[in-house]
This record gives C-alpha cells, structure tokens and sequence, in this order.
C-alpha cells in the first residue's frame, strides 16, 4: 500500500510506532520524497496536503494529526486514533477575553474552522483572522485579541507573553483512509488498521 | 442599453465549450437513448419549483419526480426517466430513471449497469447496502434518539473512532463493527440481530448482480430506506451509478407503494470518455 | 427524513411527461445535430452566474454566451450553438448559434429557416427590420432622451395613437408612421432621413433571404443594434426565430467586432409536432 | 376580417360609428354572437375577453373602451382613439381621503391594475380590494373608504352618496390589433384603420 | 346578522329556503341591495364579491355556491351544505380531448383555479385561458379545444355543438362565515346554522 | 455606470414613507422597550440563513431563535426577544418574544395584552386553544394517518361540511363538533376523550388571563404542541397577538425544554394608531 | 410537523444577542433619532424588489431610494432617512440619510459628523474628493474607452505602479500621480486641466467642513458623479460615514434634479461604543 | 513606520535594497520577530501573512513578492515595483498538455487564485487541486497532470522531472500599503516610495 506521512518532527514518531507494530519502515533517509519499503511505498508531505492524496486515492491510507482533518471538510474514514503525537488545541491570549465589551473579540489562527465552529457553539460572536504562521504575532502587534493553536510544552506562548486560557481539543495522531479505498482494498486496509491496533503492546 | 458586462462566471461554476462539451452531451444523449430503449418514459421536471411557499431551484430530481408522478395517481408513468442539472449546491448534470409499483430490482440494476459500460467501455464495480435494515438494526440497540442519529451520522462518515467511543459507551461492541461490515462475513455478523428474510433479500440480490455486499453503506440521500447501490468504474473515485429504494418518500406524498431508482453523474462518466 | 411533500409546482411551470416531452426532445436534438453539421461549436454556460456580485439565472443566452467567448479571446470558438432553459421569468426551453468576426448573414439566416422548415415541414415566413438604423433616425429627430425613450418603447409596442400624439407634439409626422412601415413603401418613407447605403443593404439582405420588410421590429431584447430578423410558421402566434445584430453588446465585454446571433423557440415548435 | 365587438351599450355606438365609416354593420340581431356581414365577420363578447381573442389571432382587431386595454398587461397594438364611449376613471369617496391617517386607505374597484398604479404614481400606498360588481357598495357597507370606477353620468355615484374626487383618465373607444395580425394582414388592417379614422366626418 | 345573498337567480331559492327554516326574507324588491328585515340586514351582490365581504368581517355570514368558494383561495369557514343552486362542474367539447396529441390543450373557463387543480390531478398538461363570460364561443372559434363551466341542462351546450364529457365536481349552495366572526359571534352563527340545518323538513 | 432604473416595487410590497412609516417604527420601538423592561434579552438572528445547504430568507422567527439558542447552550439566554422582518412570502414586520426552560404562562401572556394595551388604547379579546391536545385526540380516534392530516387540516380551516363527511365515513360524530368547541361547553364535550389534567390546565389558563376557550384553534405554524393563544382588537380581522408552546421545535435541534413564545403583528397594530 | 432542524447559520453570517445587540440598536435609534430631529422624513422600502423582472434583495439603500422618490414626484420627500440591512452581499446594517433638490451640502455633511461624535464621544476625520472631476479630467487624456476603464478601475484600488505603466504608454505623466494627489498640492496639480470654478468649490467645501482633499477618491459606488466624502475615527480602517452626490442616478429615473446622500456603518459604530 | 518584510530569503534581498536605499536596516539578528532600528521598526513573517497586517493597518507598509498580491482578494494600494525577488510564474508538467482530451486537466498548485485566473483567461476548464507544499509530488503521482508554481532556477523541476511549458508572469518585489495609511500618514509614505524608487542607483 501507499502511505502517507506527516513531514517533520511527526515523522519521527510515527516511524517509530509503525515500527512496534511490525511495518518495515524507511530509517535513514535525505531529501527523498518518496521511499518503497517491504510491501509499502511511503510517501512524505506537509499534513494537510495528505487529505487530497488520500481522498483522491492517491495515498491509500495516512498518519497525521488529528487538527490536521478536523479543520479539513472533506469526508474521510477515520479508522483509529494513535498514541503518539499528543498536544492540545487552545485560545491564548495576553488577558481573559471580554466577550461582551466593545468590539467583537480578534482570533488569529491556522485553524480557522475549527477556531469558528467552537466559538460559535459557545455561543459568542467572534471575528476569525486566518493566517499561516507566526501566529503568536498577531496579539502582540494588535491585529487579534487572542488566537487558537496548538499548544505542547506552552514554551513559546511564555516566551510572546501568552496564556493558555480554554483548551478546545485534545490532539493525537490517527490513521485514516477513503470510502473509495475501503471499497476496493479492504482486505489490506483492514489488515493494516488490526496490525497498527492490536499489534502495538503499549 | 442595460449593461451586461457586470456577468461573471461565479466561483466553482465552468463553462465547457468543443470537446468538453460535445463529451457531456454524448453522455447524457446515449443514456437517454438506452433508457428510452428499455420503455423508461421521459419526464421533464421545471427547474424552479416552490418548497414551503418560496422558489427554490432542484437539487435532487427523486423529490422531484416524486411530486410530479404523486399528482399523476398511481396508475400512469410506472417507468420514468429524467436528465439536466441539478444544484448541490453546484450545478451537476445529472440522468436516471426510476420505477414505481412493484419493482424487478435486479433487470433495473443490470440495465444502469449495462449503459455504463456500453458507454465507457469500462467494467462496473458494484456495491451494495440496505439503509433500512441498518437503520432498523440501530434503532433496536440505542435508545436515545440524538444517540441514533450520532450513530448514523458516524456510520455514513465511516469514522470507526467515533462509533468505537459510543460502542464503550453502551457497551454494545456491534456498534463499531457496522462502518467495516463487508461481504458474507459481514452478513454473518449482523444476523442474529435482523430479519433473515429480508438480509438474505439483500445477499440474494448482491449474488444475482455480481455485487460487493457492503452494510455500511447508507446511500447519499436520506430518503433511501431499503437497498442502496453504488457503482464504480476505474480512474473515477466518485460512485458514477447511485441508487436504491425509497418507499417511504412516495409514502410522504400519499402514496403507498414501492420506489426505486438510479442516477447517473454524467460529468465523471465523461472524464473517462 | 427531512419532509419533502412540500415541494409544488409553481404557478406557470409545468412538467412534460410521455409525448409532450419527447417532442420537446425532438426539436431539441433535431436542431442541435443541424447546428452541429453546420460546423458550430457547442457552448455549455452555467445556469446560474454571478451579476453585480450576486447569483442569478439565466434571463438570456446571448449575453451568457457574450461573457463565455470575450473569456476566451477573439479568434477562438467563432461560431457556437447553445441549447437550454432561459427564465423570462419563467423557464423556456432555447436552441440557438452565434457568431462573431465576419458574418454572412444570409447563410446563416437561411439555416436558421431550413432548420424549422426540415423540423415542422412548414413554411417559415420572415420579417427583417433594423433596430439600429431606425434607434439613429429617432435620435435625429427626437432631442429629448426621456422623450426618446418613450418614442422606442411606444414603437415597441406599435402603439400609433401615442406615437401620433408624440408626432403631434413635436410636429413631425414621420414619428407617428414608424410602427406601420412596412415593404418598401416603408423604406421610400424613411430614405430621406437615414443612411442609404445602409438601408439598401437591409432590402438586400430581405430580397437575398425572401423576407417581409418591417421597420418597426426593434427586436425583442434592447442589445440589438442592426438587423432584426423573425421568423414565423402558420399556427404559432409567437416568432419561431428571433435573431439580429447586436455588436455592442461585444463591445462591452471589450470586444470591437461584429457579432449576430438566432434562437429557437423549443416550445413553440413542439406545439406543431 | 373577424372584427371583436364589446357587448352592451358600446356595441350600439359601435355599430353606428362603423355605419358612418362606411362599414356594413349588423342590425337587428338577437341572440347570435357571431354574425357575418359582407366581407366581415362580427363576434360580440365582453370587452375584457376580446383581449385574449386578439392577442392569439383568433380576433383581427376589435373595438373596446380604452379602460379595458388599460387594465390588461397584454401587449396589443392600439391602432385609433374612436370618438365615442367616451367617459371618465375617477376616484369616489363618501368624503375626502385622508392618506396620512391611520390606516392605509383601502380602494375598491373593478379596474385593479390602473388603481394600484394611479396611486403608486400618486405616492401614497393604498390597499387595493378587487370586486366584479356593486363597485358602490364597498365605501356604505365598510369594506372600503373609496372606489375607483367609470363614471358617466355620475348618477349612481350619487344615488349611493359618493362624491367624484379625482379624475384619473378620460376613456374612450379604441380600435386595436396584435403585432401577428399585423404581420399577416397588414393591408386590410391598414385598410380598416384608414377608414375608420379619415372616412368618417365629424 | 349581516347575511350575503347571492344576486340572481340564486337569490330566489334563497329565499324561498329561508323562508322554509323560519327566516324572515326580504319578499319584493326592487333595486336595493340592503335590505333590513327582523333582525337581519340582507345584503345583494355578485357571488365572488362576497368573498372579500365575509372575509373582512363586512358580512358576517353568506349563501353561495360552492363552485365560488372553490375558485377562491380565501380561507373560509364553510358551515353548511344547503339542498338548493344545484348543478355540475364539467368538461366541455365539440369532441373528445386527445391530450398527447401535438399542441397543449387549451382550456376556456371562468374558473381557472377550479380547471388548473383538476387537470394537474389528472395529470395532463393544459393551457387555461381565463375568461370572463361566453365561454362557449372559445371552441366554436378556436381560442380552446374546450371549456370548464357549469352546466345546469345542457342546453347552452348543444346550441353550441357541444358534449360534456367530463364532470368534475357536484355544486351547491353552502352557508359560510370567518373564523374572525366564529370567534366574535359565535352564538347568533351557530344559531342560524342549526336553524338553516336542522328546521327544515326536507 | 450599472443601469439602476431597472429596479422596480414588486408586486405586493410596499413602500412606507413619513406618518405610516413613522406609525410602524412607533409600534416596533414600543414593543421592543416594553420588552426590555421586562428582562427580555434582544436577539438579532441574520435574515439569510442556511436551509437544507441552500439560502434562505426569514420564513418565521421562531425557528431563528429555536436555531440560535440551540447553538448556545440551554442555560444561557432564556428570554429573548426579536424585532425584524419575516417573509410569508411577502415581507411583514414582526416583533416578537421566546422564552425556554419552566414557563410562567400567565405572566407572559398577560405581557403581551398589556404591551398591546398601552400602545393602542385598546382591548384585547383572547382565545385560547390547546394544539397538542387536540391532536392527541384526532391521534386516538383516526387510525390512517392520511385521513388524520385531513381531518387536522380540516380542523384548521374550520370546514363543518368536510369534517361532517368525515365523520360519517368513520361513524364518529365528535369529529364533526371539533370546529365548534367553544368555552365550558366544548370542554365538557371532550372530556371523556382527553388527559383531564391536561384539559383543567387549559380551562384556568384561559381563567387567569379571562380568555375564550376555542379548542378549534390549532395555531397558524405547525410547531405548535400546546396551548395556542391569539388576541384580537376591535378593527383587525386578524390576530394581532399570535403564540403558544412548541416544546418538540426544541427538541428537532436537540434540546428537551419547554418553549413558549408570543408574536406582534406590527402592521396590523399600526393600522389602529 | 415539517423538519426545522437543517437551517444552520450560513457562512460569514452571525447572531447578536445581548450586548452586542443592544450596541447595534444604540447605534442605529441614536441615528435615526437624530435625523428625525433634523427634520429628515422616514423611508422604508421593501427589503425585496424586482430587478429586471426578478426578484432581488437589496444591495444598496441609495437605488431604492431613488426608485422610491421618483416614483413620487419631485416636490416631494426632499429629505428622507432610511435604515436596515443591506446584502453586499453579506448583511450589514445602515442608516443614512438623502437630499434632492437644492443640496446644501456643507449643513448635510457636518450633521453627518455631528451625529457620529454625539455618539461615540470620537473625533471624525473627512477626506473630500470629487468623482466627477477625476472622470472628467482622465475623459479628456484618456481616449480609449477601455483603456479610460482600467485607469479608473486602477485608480480606486490606488495602483501607482499599473498606473505609472499606463502612464508611460500614453506619455501622461499626470496619470501615474493620480492616485497620490493630497490637500492644496494635489489641487495644483490637476488646475490646469480641470474646470477652475468646480475645483474651487471642492477646496471651498472641504474647507468649510474641515475636511482633508483626496482627489484619488472616487467614492465606493460607480453611481457617484461629484463631491465624494468619507469619514473616519481612531481605531476603525474602514470609513463610518460615507456619502456624495449622485445626480446621474436620479436622471436615470427621469429625475433631472441634484441628490445628495450620506450613510453611516452601524457595525463599524458599535464597536467602538 | 511600522514596515512588514517576507520572512526567509526575501528578506535577505530586501535588506540590501533598503540599506542602497539609505534605509537603516536590522543587520544580525536571531529570532526575533520585531526589531525597532532608526525611525522604523520592522516585523517579519510569512509573505501571505502580511495582507491582513497591511490592510488593518497594524502595518503601515511591506514588501513582498507580487505572487502574494495577485494571489490575495484584498485591496491594498501597490505603490512600487522593486528590482530584486525576481522570478517568475510558470505551469509545469512532465509532458505537454492536452486540453481537449479526455478528463479534464488537473493543476496542483499553492497559487489557486492564480492558476484559475490564468486557465480561464485561456479559455480551458481546468481542475484546481489546491496544496500547501512539495507541489511537485503531484504529477509524479498522479494527483495532477500539472503545476502552477514559482521558477527560478528550474533545478527542482529537472530533478522531478517536470518542464517549464508555459510562463504565466514575471515576478518581483513590491511595496505596498492601505487606503488607510495612505490617509493618516501620506506624508511619511510618500517619503519613503521616494526614497525607494529615487534613492537607488541601480
């Protein structure tokens, strides 16, 4: 099968858990996009351009995090959540956000659906500013009030003068697929999804 | 003169011009020729119809065919095709036909089959489900309604994370099983807790068209409440044959009796022409 | 189940089913095949785009087609078809071509009549006016632009009585006569006033096609700014055929070139069938 | 030419102005609504129906009160102001009408179209009741504070103790056809029309 | 009570039924169109211009056919069946309607909502031609293929060369109100209902 | 420049311009203080929103409000009010208030009159009618569902002679006195066939706030399932005061509650200032 | 009961409730009062209207007044104010003001201003142009008729480098500056090419009004033929107040008289409250 | 004045134009996001980020690569073109592309704004698949048939194996502002424009 992996620090992770479960992985690799391994091809690119690679049936099955296909719309089979890749999702701010005063609260994120769809079920009016990165900007220069993002060690909010105030999700990592592909490959998809489940003794 | 040139092509639309276009109306054309062929009547369903008292431009021809026979008693137009767009909210052409009364599943099923491939010359995979009877199935082990429809939900998505969670949540492991319930095994899975009668209706017509059995599949409309039929065909990752039974539909215009039908999405068999 | 038993045909829409729709068919296809055999090019526009920043149907082929082609750069797709419903407010079925750069109205005003006469087996009757030659003798005559205004759409509706107490006002009697210039006593009467060279190429025009003259056919849609053509057969009280002249219309859509264009009316034509 | 003639009083003028331009005309008839005369052919109807019969090309051209074209939104080729038929559309109150009081005024009338835009040109917004008969009896019983109706005499008007307010637009006999007719028959329809304007003296 | 009576030849049955159920009514009269009789005020009019009447509350309660009230779209309460104006709705023609022919079928009526529901629940596609009077000139002049009117004997037909061949609905006289006056005087309307319903010896 | 003259009143709309505009905006300010001032929360809900992945204007302001507070939580926003307007399908303007969780009825009714009261000088006649009640009843006598939607809808058009024929089809004769069930009497007449508990709260609802009984009245939406209330004023045919319970509207979007609302017509009240 | 549970808040579109309602209703009765007490008269046009023949819901106040007024004669409703939502095409609230007939512009700017500072306790800025100016000056440089598009069209997205290559092209210098002309210096620039009187009456406005000159500013809407004004306070990028003179629009409705007209952005105000 | 600069490479660029400019620049710096130098301070982030600073006017000016402005909706005010950042936009692909055959063509790329613009103004219907990276995995798996992406040496298309086939538009730097800017500090943004484009000697 064609795998998708997250590029970056997820990789490692990721490697080494395919790894406990019993997949041949890609070990020590350079600039190669692609690598074919055992029975699978890996395949290396930013989370979010995995969705259409798996939706298109490009990839056949992924590993990614789990803000990368909550804030994606497309509709994919989610087959199981891994333990690795662990964070949270949460509003940060210099101060606790005044939802009721004057001008409509700023978040500034690179999750813009995800940021809308929870203050729109707590109820509050907000304005979504998306951005793509240094997020952390945004309410020291004044162009956000706040911002939704993920959060691991909290390092880099204390070093912008940022506090964590509502955590809005736990993350971890989850290995997914198509209906398309389920459709025509079950057998190895299904094979893959107990391997990656039942094999791993945590 | 008013001025015009203030028209733009809105986001996601396409004009298709030469080739494309020729390539689209080949498909819907021969469609509506095997259709025809078969003693399937032509039916021609306004664009704009009213839907609680306000216009509102289609975005699904079964209602739509289901209102226009519903005023046309029971007796006339049993076997009725369709073709045009249909919005969803973007434009799509859309062919299909659809029968009424008592209905011969499996020569419906063969013949959007067959003008598939006559079309394509490619071979069509088929899968095949039966909302109902997972709904039935469902209804039988959770209780609360929003619960249910949270299953459903999942159950369409395939999300095997989220009906694991309900399944530990009631403690009822089948609940997690239903998204990856393929072929005989799939059925065995099941059976204790259908109705055998109508589980072996679905295996027996899955077997007559040479189909995948697939439990988890819902169809894409609400309105399906008995078999639904998906078909492939190499290079497509869309369903380009899209059917199943609705009695309960015609039920909501009042009429009592069995509905089936089956769409074909005319832009995707024309990428593979 | 969402509750679709609300949906209504709407007041004026209607469905065709069996024999009313395959002759709408007919005549769609028919026309379609004789358009593509005379080398025009299919041209498939969205039912809906966007005007002034906001969703709309399609009122008219030839502006949709107008947006399309100026997309696309002038020497490409020069002489296209089209076929569809337009809302007028309500739905129409349209068949029709156009063409741009270096028209040859008599071929293309021919086909439009072999087209209907090979369909109906009827005779077509013509009526050729000139919109634009007959809107610069207005404005030569008329200086008030609310008063010019009233004049076109008093011509329009070929109300003499208005006309002849505008003529009154203004004491000019050629006014009052414009809506029953016909043949070429009509165009003796309005020789001294217009451009000869270009009111003799509309009698030309109208000997080379056999056709009626008309001086006071405007042309049912403002953007028509030469030759006006309609097109009648016996038992239809509405034209057939509309077509004519609308280079402006290019124009703004950045276009300085000629372009002319005929429609079909489907129903119309499926009422002799 | 099938000529369309109004029944009721307007056919009696009708017919005498028809005699005057040289027309034969029908004379004593009874019952018939088609009669055959020379080379015309004569249907009788109420004025409003003549419109739809015009309009198809069943009817050539007909003669009618120019409130009944006013009221249609049939496009029809009006061709001549006849002199006869001649009266007047007004509005009719007990008293004045009070448009910036309390409620909207409400108009009862049998002529819809030209009463809502009478007064839309007005600019007062009005709430328009149509009735088919007994126009006079809205303002006595309630249903309505004015009508808007043909007034001749101004007789029955004041039998029901209205007053005439405001002339809206002077009627009078039109002779019209359609743009098919027009097309088809334009020498006879020219013909007509001359005769019926510059053969009469009046 | 306020009481609408329908104008013509439907007031004398009206009468004479009233009278039966121990209503005084109004004997002879000439022109008025109020009448005060007992404790009742009776008032003349078209039978469509009593729609708007009982609606507004002008009238509180009326006598008219039921065909009226079907062509209506007013929302009325009908109260009563009355054994009297009796006669049929039907399809008219010189021969029988070939509906998959080559053109729609025209259809002439002065009931367009009536002739409109009933083709549509047949489920074929016509043309209405709404008219206002004469209807049986249509066919004979080829504005329709054929009417939808009342038919009491059949003889206006056959002077016009025409057949029924459809009914569509039986007609009668029905007594009806608004919800408005239920609420406002519901004793004095369920008074004259039992009266007009249960006195009269059939 | 765009050409605007194109722009035209539609048919059925209106403009207000100064003593009538100025009439309605008295009404709308009245009614929206009054609230206020009796602790009710403004909510202003967008007139586009999302029906069915389509947009849609304002129909109704209670499932607006029904949708809005939903996505809030259940313990926020238990009274609000709204001001806006609402197209049925012509534009009317409507002030109105909801409240959600334990309902005090009387003193939410008894608001309403007393705004109405204060801002007309007029007063108010009250009707109440219990919707749920009495579709209960119709539930436990007529078995097929689709002479049950017949006899509700007959019910709601008040038709004696319709439900007289019904009520001989099926042998029962309470079915033909439903429309006339008015006060003490109407009450006595249903008792044997209804929850008594339920019927006396109705009975000293309609005491409390000196209200006819008229368990005809069903109620102008289709949400309700309780009580209906309209209040009337001399010189209005129409209920200036519409509302009632529609605890399963609640439930539709997720949220076992009671809800109960009251709606103003504002035009109709400005018709008496 | 029909299914209620799908209506969903579309995309962009937002709730207020509680104090971010109020705040809005702060905004929009403080304005509106004050126009009333400055003797404006109040308009209220329906939210839809006919455009072409279909229904279309509003977009801009100004085009319906102007249909509303013209409607009404000229003598009267010289001075009306008008509030609620526009869709451009999201929903914004708006109240404005208009004027026709002899304008007095320098009383209608400064009341504009007066109202925004009553309300929110901030200072407004202005800046003046002149659209009409602008146009005419670049009509008499810029001979092409598309090319006099882009320059305008560059123009208001202020384009200095589109514009300098334009600029080249032509051998116009002053083209490329159009869009930096500020203040006294600006004005300088284009006297030798402008009509002295009108320029003059410009800077004697924005004088009088205390406004900055901004020659570049052509006014949000084509419709703008004269003076155009936008006005700004701290801590809000877009304009809260803006206006200008329309005369054109009018005589597209057969109105040849000055018009005027000034509107406030209610959203914009609230959130500085 | 507040100026943005495009984190990365660009930025070296940018330094050595605004110091030929006269500019004081920031010289060595680590990680720091903001830097305060002479009468400026400058702030660094991703190019696409600096759209909504600017038009918030939470920066007063930046300089970017015209591909971020074409790409973006917003209506900023581009006052010069700068001569560095220079590159160009192209379409890649392995082979030729053929428009009218048989599916539409699929164009992979991180400009979709573009790339749609480009297409229709050509007059084809392509499909945008939109990607946030490594666009140029897509046509070596399948993904897409083509690119739309920035070239400047061409070495990564040779090593994928891809070619240059088509350019769509140069690129450069630019410096741009806001309407609003421009109003409140016209003066010191005219200033530096001049000093940008006057200044330099190239």
């Amino acid at each position: 099968m064609r795998i998708g992996i997250t590029k970056g620090r997820l990789s490692k992770t990721t490697e080494r858990y395919l790894k406990e479960a019993g997949v041949e992985t890609w070990g020590a690799i350079e600039r190669e996009l692609i690598v074919k391994r055992g029975e699978h091809e890996f395949v290396f690119m930013k989370g979010s351009d995995l969705i259409p690679y798996v939706a298109q049936g490009v990839l056949d099955v992924a590993i990614t995090g789990s803000d990368i296909l909550l804030e994606s719309d497309q509709e994919l089979s989610e087959l199981a959540e891994l333990p690795f890749g662990i964070c949270r999702m949460s509003v940060c701010a210099k101060e606790p956000l005044q939802f009721e005063g004057g001008r409509r609260v700023r978040i500034a994120t690179k999750y813009p659906v995800i940021a809308k769809r929870y203050f729109s079920e707590l109820g509050v009016d907000v304005d979504i500013v998306p951005l793509n990165g240094s997020v952390e900007l945004a309410p020291l220069l004044g162009l956000a009030d706040a911002i939704v993002d993920i959060v691991e060690t909290g390092e880099t909010l204390r070093a912008n003068g940022l506090n964590e105030y509502e955590k809005i999700i736990d993350i971890n990592a989850r290995f997914f697929t198509s209906e398309w592909t389920l459709k025509r490959k079950r057998v190895e998809v299904i094979q893959l999804l107990e391997q990656l489940t039942e094999g791993v003794t945590r | 003169m008013q001025s015009f040139s203030t028209i733009r092509l809105k986001d996601g639309a396409t004009d298709y011009v030469g080739q494309s276009a020729e390539r689209l109306q080949r498909v819907i054309r021969q469609l509506e020729d095997g259709l025809e062929q078969s003693n399937y009547t032509r039916l021609i369903t306004p664009l704009i119809e009213e839907v609680g008292g306000r216009e509102q431009i289609r975005m699904d021809f079964t209602t739509s065919v289901a209102r226009a026979l519903s005023e046309r008693g029971r007796e006339q137009y049993k076997r009725v095709f369709y073709s045009g767009s249909v919005f969803q909210p973007e434009e799509k052409f859309q062919v299909g036909f659809e029968e009424r009364g008592v209905i011969a599943e499996v020569e419906a099923i063969q013949l959007g089959v067959r003008l598939i491939e006559e079309l394509t010359g490619k071979e069509v995979t088929l899968s095949i489900g039966d909302a109902g009877l997972i709904e039935h199935l469902i209804e039988t082990r959770v209780g609360d309604h929003h619960l249910r429809d949270q299953v459903t939900q999942m159950l369409r998505l395939r999300n095997v994370i989220e009906l694991k969670r309900i399944a530990r949540e009631l403690d009822d492991a089948l609940l997690a099983k239903l998204p990856l319930l393929f072929g005989r095994e799939g059925a065995e899975q099941i059976l204790p807790y259908v109705d055998e009668t109508r589980l072996n209706a679905v295996i027996d017509l899955a077997d007559a068209v040479n189909a995948d059995l697939d439990f988890g599949q819902m169809g894409l409309q609400t309105y399906y409440d008995g078999v639904t039929i998906h078909g492939f065909i190499e290079g497509v990752t869309e369903p380009v044959l899209v059917g199943g039974r609705y009695d309960r539909l015609y039920e909501q215009f009042g009429q009592e009796q069995q509905a089936f039908g089956i769409g074909f999405s005319v832009e995707r068999l024309a990428e593979v022409l």
